[in-house]
């Protein structure tokens, strides 16, 4: 191998999983930092923007970007690491669809706020104190970064090479992508076509579940707690909404396997255009009533139908955002 | 000049469209803002439809399907009337108002009642107002 | 996909759209959308020229996909789909806005309706780039047909289809055949009798090698798709108990009528007024010859009421078409039966509408009946009369010829009750998988155009159960369904739709969502390669199962997403 | 309250000639074609509506059948041959026989033989007591016709009345008679079409301000000529003027009439000119009744016939006496005014009362009436039609 590549790893509007799943690559990590120079990465290396600022366009080979865009800072360093590397990867649910971070985008900045820093058992009256972009403090001119009004997936923001979903992404799928990418990069094998989803399968996950399935009836929905389930049997079919038809699979089935219903981290299948809309439509079919009360009754056990549908993907269904006039 | 809405409607083949159909041939007046999608029955219209239209800058969203029970498709309207409720829930959730999108069983021979349908609806989303997704989308892009 | 060449051609219908559409500018305003090649608005699309039109500037550009704006696709899209056809482009590369019946027809301000004739237009060619080549189907045809209910339609179709030397399995509920007219004494307008008539049929029908009667039988369920239903019926000819299967390839349902039940006009007095029956009950007396009341006295007076349960408000708004002249067809009979017999007709309108029928009414008030014409929705009143009366019952009517109220004498009054769907026809509608409107009668495929099949291809239907008919236009019904029949069993295979769904099974997960959606069980599970399948021949393109996949692998043809999609798009541009 | 519909009355006037009422379906030709057919009259459909639905009380209270002249119009517009014309006319014969308290005429009309026998009976006896009063109460020379001693004496006379007896004086007794019978049915006529409908408030002073119209109708009969063919009228006028100046000269000329065998021309050219009238006009009748010219003589019912018949045996024999005595021959002139009063009496006695005639009487009487109860009756159809209008109104809305 002629020189190191260079690698960037970052921090957005996120868990901080998706580094952790890095790391739980174990000691693959090492032949990582054999093959390239962690030019990067604020969890685990020390540096700077500044540094970041410094490194000359395309200076970096590839870089991964985990978590949503929520604020101004989260902008500016999506817009600096794709000015700096060649390839920009989108890392995890987060980068991909918006993440969890994205249910956000269902209440305004203001609403947020008000619960946040206002209106909120945990804060002391009189202590109530909104962050400011600007602010001073006994001379001091303080600035933070900006809260946008809903949050991006990071290709709102950047244009981005690939993404890599999953929340986090399965560590033998990040092993996978990270070897395609070296061997592309180094010329060994052909790169993914941009704006490939790697290290995840065409097909829902219910190809590789192992749970049986039969009849899809269902007249009744439960949450995984109300219910005392079937282990052999798909959860889809015992009431519980599961949302591994409408899934990626490549996860390894980690929910289903562990009696937890798929919550749909991998994102919406190829053909699918809206994954929450796909799940709605699947999710209506199934139920078996002709009643049209019966069929409301059976619905209400279903809380918060947006935030089941879209619980990883809300920026980036058709409509991502709750509309306030 | 009053606001006139563009609602997109989703009509099956067998009842609805050919209900709207009669109309025509019956020369029922009715509001020219209803402009009408085919399906083979209303068991196809899939959520991501409706959102897709409301997406596309649809100010409303009219479903069509043969009365239950009596469906060309034997129960393929019933496949709808367990999806939409699902729908509604969803779309109340992005705050979209209850009147913009709208389930209505409609026979073949029961053109007046899709004209009145019509009317209602162009009326009701008329005082909703313009809808504001669209344009919301528009800004959030362009304020990136 | 390059560039497809989109040929747009809109329809003035002679003034139908042009009148409320400005069609040119439509035209125009589609020519500047991409791949719009050729741009027209012409006087008939649907006539000759017309589609030699299209056919020519298909050959001479090099069209790959057509767009026609006119009339409902419903009418007119077999029309273009052959133009396409003959021009060597696939007829399923054509699709058709709806701007007659759906905007011109419907719409008063012209500025609005050639605003919507255009977002159509548009929807229309958007959707029609996506459009795919596909090819229809040739199924087998089952030459043997099934045919519910025994009256004159149902035997009439039978004979032909029989005589044609095809199968025919006829099913009847009741333990004879002849339905209806099986009740009749004479006919009108020409007097001759209908058990002749019907005799003579139903002999040949009982004795025909080719047809198969099942009486006291009922259809049970009506498996399968044009040229191969499978039917089960059951009951007592059918051997009580298991249901017998027969293998058909086309359906006439003839299930005919039911009279409308008097007792529901309380002031008409019937079963409470011993002499006051209904039109069958005196065909009942006029076939035993004799036509007295209930007292056995000869009747001075006989008065018969039209548009019992017809044309009125609270019963049934629809005329049922042959009371007018069986009531002048009663005057005839009891004028000869009894000539110092005084006749009267209470009327609203006199329906003389068929052949000979004009003549026949004024033959009859040659003999001397007369015509007292009531207000619709203004029922006469019918009461027991005085003693010192000279007739039995008195009813009030306000005539309108007179303008005066007045009371007529009567002895004998007969009620001319109308048609009424068959109290089960929802049942047959599902059970056929046609449909029934709002007063229970089934609904032809087109008012003018199609006035014999249904919605459903292979299920025709014959008679009263589409519409009050009478003899004359049910044989007429039926023989014309006979010949449809015959036209595709002769040609021994059927072309069916190529409109149905598939699955991709590289995108199918095996979740089995749409198991159990199809209603004809076209989807089967492959428990080898974990993977649902659509069986095209079964599938009636729906499209339940792909707006249910979560997977999107389902893929209704020539109903796509991409190509709603579009159409939404279009309709909103 | 509900009339009682008596469907066996259209026989009963099938008797009086009507022959096709039921064929009637209402299109309303007959009345769109009908000069006189203005509200609150509608004419003849009205009248065919009532008689097809056998309501009895209100055709004998209809004036309309009266103020139709029989011009045809109706029967040559009407679709379905109902010969409404022809219904009227049928109309007038009942309507007479039902105001004739005596039902002479109604026999008559209903029966020809009855009518026919009753006229040849009148004549025989009139004809005996002819012969007999000659010989006995005049001279009994036949040869002597007029003047001392003759065979029929007009008697002596006052100022144009008879004081004393002879044919003059039978004349006046036999118009007395007439006068009754024809009066008594007039009576009734108006109780029937006026008096008895309560429902119309009738002033007194209506039937005085209207009273001129009975001469004028009678002598112009104008109405008549409103139709559109004007020569029925022309000759229907002739003939009554004709019939009335005989009449006059009859009832007060008697003896200068009679008197001889100079002509008296102050008297006989009148005589002369009203026997040219009757004669033509009948004889132009009873060709066009033949050869049914006109559509008013398509149908003949047996009373016109024996009705013109009289009349032609009257003029001529009136002017075969006339001619007779002139030139000398009285007592063939005596013969023949025997032959002439033969047919003077029935035709007097039994046609003006009891038969066709007597629509002399009852025509300008209904006019009159008519148009004394045009106002009230107008009111009344208005009224009804407001009353109506609700329920047509929830009709179309239905």
């Amino acid at each position: 191998m002629a020189e190191k590549l260079q690698i960037a790893k970052y921090w957005g509007a996120a868990c901080g999983g998706c580094d952790v799943s890095l790391l739980d690559t174990n000691e693959f990590i090492l032949d990582i930092a054999a093959a390239a120079d962690i030019r990067f990465w604020p969890i685990a290396v020390d540096g700077k923007y500044s540094d970041l600022e410094a490194m000359d366009d395309g200076e970096l080979d590839v870089s991964f970007y985990n978590g949503a865009v929520r604020n101004s800072e989260n902008e500016h360093v999506a817009k600096l690491m794709r000015q700096k590397s060649k390839l920009l990867v989108a890392y995890g649910s987060c980068a991909h669809l918006g993440g969890i971070p994205g249910l956000a985008n269902l209440a305004s900045k203001d609403e947020i706020f008000d619960r946040a820093y206002l209106h909120n058992p945990s804060i002391q009256s009189g202590n109530e104190t909104v962050p400011l972009p600007e602010s001073t403090d006994d001379g001091y001119e303080l600035e933070i970064p900006a809260f946008y009004e809903r949050v991006y997936k990071l290709d709102d923001v950047v244009d981005v090479d690939y993404y890599l979903p999953g929340c986090p992404p399965a560590p033998t799928q990040v092993k996978a992508v990270v070897q395609v990418l070296v061997a592309a990069l180094t010329g060994q094998a052909e790169a993914p076509p941009k704006g490939a989803v790697v290290g995840a399968s065409e097909v829902a996950v219910c190809e590789d579940c192992p749970r049986t399935r039969e009849e899809k009836k269902v007249t009744k929905f439960y949450r995984p707690w109300q219910i005392i389930q079937d282990p052999e049997r798909c959860l889809l079919e015992q009431g519980i909404p599961c949302a591994g038809i409408v899934t990626r699979s490549g996860c390894g089935v980690r929910c289903p396997n562990t009696n937890m219903p798929c919550r749909g981290c991998y994102g919406p299948l190829p053909n699918v255009t809206d994954q929450g809309a796909k799940f709605v439509s699947a999710l209506g079919s199934i139920i078996d009533s002709k009643d049209p009360d019966e069929i409301e009754q059976i619905i209400a056990d279903i809380p918060d139908i947006a935030g089941l549908s879209y619980r990883f993907g809300l920026p980036a269904s058709l409509l991502q955002r709750k509309v306030t006039p | 000049m009053t606001f006139e809405p563009k609602i997109v409607g989703f009509l099956c083949n067998w009842c609805s469209y050919t209900g709207a159909d009669l109309a025509g041939t019956s020369r029922i007046q009715y509001a020219p803002n209803v402009r009408v999608i085919r399906v083979m029955c209303s068991a196809r219209v899939d959520p991501t439809f409706v959102i897709r239209a409301l997406e596309e800058g649809a100010d409303g969203v009219l479903i069509c399907g043969c009365h239950p029970g009596d469906c060309h498709y034997s129960e393929g309207n019933y496949k709808l009337m367990r999806r939409y409720p699902l729908l509604k829930k969803l779309l109340e959730e992005y705050g979209i108002e209850n009147d913009r999108v709208r389930l209505e069983w409609v026979s073949a021979s029961e053109g007046q009642r899709f004209a009145d349908i019509v009317n209602d609806m162009t009326e009701r989303v008329r005082e909703l107002g313009p809808s504001t997704i669209r344009p919301a989308l528009q800004a959030d892009a362009a304020g990136r | 996909m390059d560039e497809p060449k989109i040929g747009f051609y809109i329809c003035n219908c002679g003034t139908n759209i042009a009148k409320m559409v400005d069609c040119d500018a439509v035209a125009e305003a589609a020519s500047q959308l991409p791949g719009v090649t050729v741009a027209k608005a012409y006087k008939y699309m649907c006539s000759n020229p017309g589609q030699e039109m299209i056919i020519q500037d298909a050959k001479e550009q090099g069209l790959d996909r057509v767009v026609v704006a006119a009339c409902s696709p419903r009418m007119h899209e077999p029309t273009f789909r052959k133009a396409l056809a003959t021009a060597g482009v696939n007829q399923y590369f054509l699709e058709m806005a709806n701007i007659r019946e759906q905007c011109s027809w419907v719409h008063d301000d012209r500025e609005a309706a050639t605003e919507k004739a255009r977002a159509l237009a548009f929807a229309a060619i958007s959707r029609v780039s996506y459009h795919e080549p596909l090819e229809r189907r040739s199924v087998d045809m089952c030459p043997a047909t099934l045919v519910i209910g025994g009256g004159i339609a149902g035997l009439s179709a039978a004979l032909d289809l029989a005589d044609a030397g095809t199968q025919v399995f006829m099913v009847d509920r009741q333990d004879h055949l002849g339905g209806n007219i099986a009740r009749v004494d004479l006919t009108a307008p020409y007097l001759d009798s209908a058990r002749d008539m019907l005799t003579e049929r139903i002999t040949r029908v009982l004795e025909h090698p080719n047809i198969e009667v099942f009486l006291e039988s009922e259809v049970e369920s009506i498996e399968g798709y044009h040229g191969n239903f499978t039917a089960k019926v059951a009951g007592k000819a059918a051997g009580n108990g298991e249901a017998h299967e027969v293998a058909v390839g086309s359906v006439v349902v003839s299930t005919g009528y039911r009279e409308f039940d008097a007792s529901r006009i309380t002031h008409y007095g019937y079963g409470k007024l011993p002499n006051v029956i209904t039109s069958f009950e005196f065909e009942k007396m006029l076939r035993r010859g004799e036509i007295v009341t209930k007292e056995g006295k000869v009747p001075q007076y006989v008065a018969i009421v039209h548009c019992v349960g017809s044309r009125s408000k609270e019963y049934h708004p629809y005329c049922s078409r042959v009371c007018c002249m069986t009531a002048l067809k009663y005057a005839h009979e009891v004028k000869s039966a009894i000539p110092n017999c005084y006749v009267s007709d209470v009327y609203i309108d006199m329906h003389a509408f068929g052949k000979g029928h004009e003549d026949f009414y004024r033959r009859s008030s040659e003999v001397k009946t007369l015509f007292l014409m009531f207000k619709k929705n203004e029922h006469p009143v019918v009461r027991k009369a005085d003693p010192k009366d000279d007739c039995e019952m008195l009813i009030e009517v306000n005539e309108q010829l007179s303008g005066e109220l007045i009371e007529l004498p009567a002895d004998l009054i007969v009620l001319m009750v109308g048609m009424e769907a068959q109290p089960d026809c929802r049942e047959v509608a599902h059970l056929a998988n046609i449909s029934a409107d709002k007063d229970g009668w089934f609904i032809e495929s087109h008012p003018k155009l199609d006035p014999v099949a249904t919605t459903t291809d292979g299920v025709y239907i014959a008679g009263a159960c589409q519409a009050p008919k009478d003899i004359p236009d049910s044989v007429a019904q039926a023989r014309a369904a006979a010949a449809r029949i015959l036209a595709h069993i002769s040609r021994g295979k059927l072309e069916v739709d190529a409109v149905y769904a598939e699955v991709d099974e590289d995108l199918c997960s095996g979740c089995r969502v749409c198991n159990e959606l199809c209603p004809y069980t076209a989807i089967e599970f492959d428990e080898e390669k974990h993977k649902s399948q659509v069986i095209s021949a079964l599938c009636k393109a729906c499209g339940a199962c792909v707006a249910a996949c979560p997977s999107g692998a389902i893929k209704a043809r020539h109903f796509t997403d991409q190509q709603i999609f579009a159409e939404i798009q279009g309709v909103l541009a | 309250m509900a009339i009682r519909a008596n469907p066996k009355l259209i026989d009963e006037i099938e008797r009086y000639g009507a022959q096709d009422v039921s064929k009637c379906y209402h299109c309303g030709n007959c009345s769109a074609a009908c000069p006189f057919s203005k509200e609150p009259y509608t004419l003849p459909r009205h009248s065919m509506r009532a008689l097809q639905m056998g309501l009895e009380e209100k055709l004998e209270g209809e004036l309309e059948p009266w103020l139709c002249y029989y011009c045809g119009e109706c029967s040559t517009e009407c679709p379905r041959d109902a010969e409404p014309g022809e219904t009227m006319m049928s109309l007038r014969r009942w309507l007479t026989a039902r105001y004739d308290w005596t039902g002479i005429s109604g026999l008559f009309y209903r029966s020809w033989k009855a009518e026919l026998f009753a006229i040849i009976l009148v004549a025989l006896l009139t004809g005996i007591g002819f012969l007999a009063a000659g010989y006995w109460i005049g001279g009994g020379d036949i040869s002597i016709y007029d003047g001392e001693g003759a065979f029929l004496p007009a008697g002596e006379s006052w100022y144009g009345l008879p004081a004393s007896g002879g044919v003059h004086l039978f004349d006046w007794i036999l118009a007395a008679v007439l006068v009754f019978f024809l009066g008594t049915n007039a009576i009734r006529m108006w109780w029937k079409t006026m008096g008895r409908d309560k429902s119309l408030d009738v002033s007194a002073g209506m039937y005085v301000k209207k009273i001129y119209l009975l001469p004028v109708h009678f002598f112009t009969q104008k109405r008549y000529a409103e139709c559109e063919h004007k020569r029925p009228w022309v000759v229907h006028l002739i003939l009554m003027l004709s019939y009335v100046t005989m009449l006059v000269l009859i009832m007060f000329f008697l003896e200068r009439m009679a008197s001889g065998p100079e002509i008296d021309w102050r008297v006989h050219v009148f005589g002369l000119l009203a026997t040219v009238g009757l004669l033509g006009t009948t004889i132009f009748a009873i060709r066009g009744r033949v050869e049914k010219t006109e559509n008013h003589y398509k149908h003949s019912h047996e009373s016109d016939w024996m009705f013109l018949v009289l009349l032609v045996i009257v003029a001529s024999t009136g002017f075969l006496q006339f001619a007779l005595h002139r030139s000398g021959y009285d007592a063939a002139a005596n013969i023949a005014y025997i032959v002439h009063l033969m047919g003077v009496v029935p035709m007097l006695a039994l046609e003006v009362p009891f038969s066709k005639w007597s629509h002399l009487a009852y025509r300008p009487l209904a006019m009159y009436f008519a148009d004394v109860r045009a106002e009230p009756a107008l009111a009344a159809m208005r009224e009804r039609q407001l009353a109506d209008l609700p329920a047509t109104g929830a009709s179309q809305a239905a």
